[in-house]
C-alpha cells in the first residue's frame, strides 16, 4: 500500500514539474545572476521572469517581489524591518493570538527591544474581528499583522476588511499567507495588503524559497545586509534553482488552484462528517466554513495525539497534532488554547491536511483506520474510564 | 523529532498489562497538567508482599505508554520493598533510554508507583480521585532533578 | 565549443553527485523535519547525517554546526547575533577593510546603531599583520571577524594567529570561509576559530543552503525568530534538498580537495606567468603564493574590465572583474583600492577563478584568447596613446 501523507500544512511533496524546472536550472543555468557575462545573464534572466510570474499571481508589480529563503525570513523581515524604519513613528504593532511561531517569536524579540504589541483576540472558531481591529489601533501603531489562514485550524481571516481598516488609518498591513498563497486567490489590491510573505514548500515547491510582496513605497529595512540583490533588501546569492522550482509552481497553481480547492474541500467536509459522525466525543477545531479546503482539525476527548500519530504512521497514514507531546517545547498548541479549548481536548487533536493527490479512496481508507485506534485507546484511557462511570 | 527505541515502541505497539486489577491492594493516579498526561496503576500483592499483578491505563504519549507497560513488567515478582527502589531511571533504562524532552513520561511512572505504595501502606489520601482537574502531578522541580540525574 | 567557465569564485556549477543527491531528496525525502511521522523522521536523519558530515569535515562536533540559507545569512547572524548578546560587555568589533560586503553591510547597520567597528589595514599583497590585530583589541572589543581567505584577489589570511590572539584575549574570533571551504582544509581546534561561515554553491554545491560553524558556550542571538529548527538558533522549515546536496559537495571535497588544490595551482600559476609574459604592463593583485589555488586576479594597463568580460564572454569565456562599471553601484572594488591600486588598475581588473572541470587546454585558450583582446582595446585607449607618445 502506497503511503497516505495527510501532513501538507507541515510541507508538501514537491509536483514532478517542480522538481523539472529545478533540476533544468541545477544542470544549465547555473550562473551568479550578478555576473556580467552570459552565463549569468542566462541566470539572471530566470530570476527576472519568475518575477514576473509572480507579481502577476498577486496582482503586484515586479519591483514589489522580493526573493526570501523562507516563509519565516519573510515575516521577520517585515516585522523587524519595520519595527527599524518607523520606530521613530510609533512603538506599537498590532498583531493576533493564533498567529504562526514565526510571526509571533520576531513580535517578543521587539517585546524585549522595547515595543508594545497588542493581541487580538479571536471566537471560538479562530476568527478575529474587525471591530477588535478598530479599537487597538493607536497613534503609535505603526503595523498590523494578520495571518491570511491559520495553519492548524484552516480558518480564514477576514483580510480585505482588515487591510482597508489600515489603510485608511494610514497603518502598514501585513499578511502572512504562508498556508494560502497557491491555494486561495490573493490580488494585494483588492485586498488592502501592504506586505506579504509566502513560503514555496507549502504549495508543491521546493523548501528554502520564500517570497516577500511589499508595496511600493513602503519603508523597511533589510534583515541580511550585505550584496546589491533584490534590489539591496535581501543580499545573499540567489537561489536560482530554488526560485525556478517556485515560479513553476505557482504556474501550476494559477492553473489548478480553482479546481482543487473544490475538490479538496468536499474530501475535507467528507472526513469532517463521518469522523464526527463515528467517534462520539469527538469535534471540530476551527470554522466549518471559513477555512482552507485542504484543513482538518479535529479533537478526540480522552486520548492523546501523539498514541494516535504513531498508530496512524505505522498504518501508513501521516498526520501531526496540536499536543504538546509532540512539539520540542512540551507546550500545547497556543492556537487551539486560544479558541477555549481545554488542555486535554487540545491534546487530543489531530491534524490532516490534504493535497492535490489525495484521493476519496484514501480518505474513506483514513476513516476506517482511526476509528477503531481511538477506540483502542480510550480503553487503556484511565480518563474515559472516569468518564464513563459518572 | 523523537528517537524512540525499538524497545520504546515494541511496548508502544504492544503495551503489557492494560487495564486495572480487581480489588487492588495498591492504587495510584498522577497527572501532569503541564503535558497532559495521567496514569493509573494498580497492583496486587500476596501473602509474602509480592507483587503478583499490576496493571496501567494511560492517557499519554508514547512514552508514557511505554514507561507504564515497562513498569509493570518490572513490577510482577518484586516485593514492595524491592519495588519501592525502582526509579525513573530504572524505567527510562529498561526502555534503552528516553528522548532527553520525554524523561518526565517515566518520572510520572516513579511518582505513580509511589503513591499506588501509599495507597498500600494505607495512605490513600494521597490519592485525590479528581486528577487533571487538581494539578497534582510532576512538578517542575521534578522533571529537571530527573533531567539532571540523567545527563 | 563549449563554453569556458572561469567565474567559479562567483559561484560553480553543481556537480553531477550533487543533483543527484538533490533530485532523490526531492523526489523521496519530501518530509517536514519535524513531523513526528516517519515521512518527518526520514528527513530528520537526512539533515542529522548531513550535519555529522559537515562537523566531521572542520573538525568540530555537529551541535556545532548550523544550516543557514546563505553565506550572507551566516555572516549577518554572526555579526548581529554577537553584538546583540554581548552588547552589555562592549561595543568594539574589529574587522579588516577587504571583507566581503556580506561582512561590511552588517558592520556598517551596527555602526549605525552605535558600535564602533576597527577596519585593519593589509600590505599590498592584501595580507593582514596579526601586531595590528593585537593594537586594535580594547576593553570593548566583542568580536573580530577576518575573512580567511579574499574572494576578489584569492590572499589567504593567517587565520590560526589571528585566532590565536584573540582566544588569548577571551574575544570571539569569527572567520567568513566561503572561499575557502572545499578548497582547503579547515580545523576549527586547530586554527583557533569560534564562528565560521561558508555557503555550499561556492564549492559545487546549490545555491541558497549556508552553514555557521559556532563553537560550544558561544552565545549568539538568532537572527530568523520562529520556529524550534536547528535547536532555536535558526528558524524556518529545513531545506532538506539544498542539505543534501552540501553534504555531497563536502563528501566530494574530502576526497578530491588536496589533489585539486594541487592540480588548479598548477594550473593557476601558468595562466598567470603566461599573462606577466605576454602583456606588457600587466600585474598580478594579490599574493603569489598565499593565494587560493583557484584565483587569478590581474591588472592590465588602458584597458577596462568591462570591455575586456564582454570580448571573452563573446568568444565563449566567463570571467569577473573588480571593474566599477560591472558592480551595481559603480563604485570601483573596495579590495583593489586597499591593495593601494590606482583607479585605473582598478578599472583593468579581471578575475579569473578555476574549477574542478578546468582544464589545461582551456587555460591556454585563455592565454591565446585573451592576449590580441588587450592589444586591439589598447589600441582603441587614449590612455594607452598617451603612454605610448612619452
Ligand atoms: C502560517 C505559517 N507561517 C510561516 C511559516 C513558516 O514558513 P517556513 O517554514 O517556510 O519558514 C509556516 C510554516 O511552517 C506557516 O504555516
Ligand atoms: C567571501 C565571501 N563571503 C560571503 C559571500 C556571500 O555568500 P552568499 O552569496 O552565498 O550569501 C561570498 C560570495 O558571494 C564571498 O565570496
Ligand atoms: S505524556 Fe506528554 S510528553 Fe509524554
Ligand atoms: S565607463 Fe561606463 S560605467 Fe564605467
Amino acid at each position: 500500500m502506497d503511503r497516505i501523507y495527510l501532513d501538507n500544512a507541515a510541507t508538501t511533496q514537491p509536483a514532478p514539474e517542480v522538481i523539472e524546472a529545478m533540476l533544468s536550472c541545477l544542470r544549465k543555468t547555473y550562473g551568479n545572476p550578478s555576473s556580467l557575462h552570459s552565463v549569468g545573464l542566462e541566470a539572471r534572466g530566470l530570476i527576472e521572469s519568475a518575477r514576473r510570474k509572480m507579481a502577476a499571481f498577486i496582482n503586484a508589480s515586479p519591483d514589489e517581489v522580493i526573493f526570501t529563503g523562507s516563509g519565516t525570513e519573510s515575516n521577520n523581515t517585515v516585522i523587524k524591518g519595520i519595527a527599524l524604519s518607523l520606530q521613530d513613528k510609533g512603538n506599537h504593532i498590532i498583531s493576533t493570538a493564533i498567529e504562526h511561531h514565526a510571526v509571533h517569536a520576531p513580535l517578543s524579540f521587539l517585546e524585549e527591544q522595547g515595543f508594545k504589541v497588542t493581541y487580538l483576540p479571536n471566537d471560538d472558531e479562530g476568527l478575529v474581528d474587525p471591530d477588535d481591529l478598530k479599537k487597538a489601533i493607536s497613534e503609535k501603531t505603526i503595523l498590523v499583522s494578520v495571518m491570511h489562514a491559520n495553519n492548524e485550524i484552516g480558518t480564514i481571516e477576514p483580510i480585505r476588511e482588515l487591510g482597508a481598516i489600515c489603510r485608511e488609518r494610514g497603518i502598514y498591513f501585513h499578511t502572512d499567507a504562508v498556508q494560502t498563497f497557491g491555494h486561495l486567490p490573493i490580488d494585494v489590491q483588492e485586498m488592502n495588503i501592504d506586505l506579504l510573505s509566502a513560503s514555496a514548500h507549502k504549495l508543491y515547491g521546493p523548501k528554502g524559497i520564500g517570497l516577500l510582496y511589499a508595496r511600493k513605497g513602503v519603508k523597511i529595512k533589510p534583515l541580511l545586509h550585505g550584496g546589491d540583490q533584490e534590489k539591496r533588501r535581501r543580499a545573499s546569492t540567489e537561489n536560482t534553482p530554488g526560485i525556478a522550482g517556485f515560479a513553476k509552481a505557482v504556474e501550476l497553481a494559477a492553473t489548478e488552484m480553482e479546481r482543487e480547492a473544490l475538490r479538496q474541500t468536499r474530501l475535507r467536509d467528507r472526513l469532517i462528517s463521518a469522523l464526527l459522525e463515528l467517534v462520539p466525543e469527538s469535534r471540530l477545531n476551527g470554522h466549518p466554513k471559513l477555512r482552507l479546503p485542504n484543513n482538518i482539525n479535529m479533537s478526540f476527548a480522552y486520548v492523546e495525539g501523539e498514541a494516535m500519530l504513531l498508530n496512524l504512521d505505522m498504518q501508513g497514514i501521516s498526520v501531526s497534532t496540536g499536543s504538546a507531546c509532540t512539539s520540542a517545547s512540551l507546550e500545547p498548541s497556543h492556537v487551539l488554547a486560544a479558541l477555549g479549548l481545554t488542555q486535554e481536548l487540545s491534546h487530543g487533536s489531530l491534524r490532516f491536511s490534504l493535497s492535490r493527490s489525495t484521493t476519496e479512496e484514501e480518505i474513506e481508507q483514513v476513516i476506517s483506520t482511526l476509528t477503531p485506534i481511538i477506540a483502542q485507546l480510550r480503553a487503556m484511557s484511565p480518563l474515559y474510564r472516569k468518564q464513563a462511570v459518572k | 523529532m523523537w528517537e524512540y527505541t525499538d524497545k520504546v515502541m515494541e511496548h508502544f505497539w504492544n503495551p503489557r498489562n492494560v487495564g486495572e486489577v480487581e480489588n487492588p491492594d495498591g492504587l495510584g493516579e498522577v497527572g501532569s497538567i503541564a503535558c497532559g498526561d495521567a496514569l493509573r496503576l494498580t497492583f496486587k500483592v500476596d501473602e509474602n508482599k509480592r507483587i503478583t499483578e499490576a496493571k496501567f491505563k494511560s492517557f499519554g504519549c508514547a512514552s508514557a505508554i511505554a514507561a507504564a507497560s515497562a513498569l509493570t513488567e518490572m513490577l510482577k515478582g518484586l516485593t514492595v520493598e524491592d519495588a519501592e527502589k525502582i526509579t525513573n531511571q530504572d524505567i527510562a533504562a529498561s526502555l534503552g533510554g528516553l528522548p532527553k524532552q520525554k524523561m518526565h513520561c517515566s518520572v510520572l511512572g516513579e511518582q505513580v508507583l509511589e503513591k499506588a505504595i501509599a495507597y498500600y501502606r494505607g495512605n490513600p489520601a494521597d490519592n485525590k480521585e479528581e486528577m487533571i482537574c487538581e494539578c497534582f502531578g510532576v512538578t517542575e522541580l521534578e522533571i529537571q532533578k530527573a533531567l539532571k540525574e540523567n545527563n
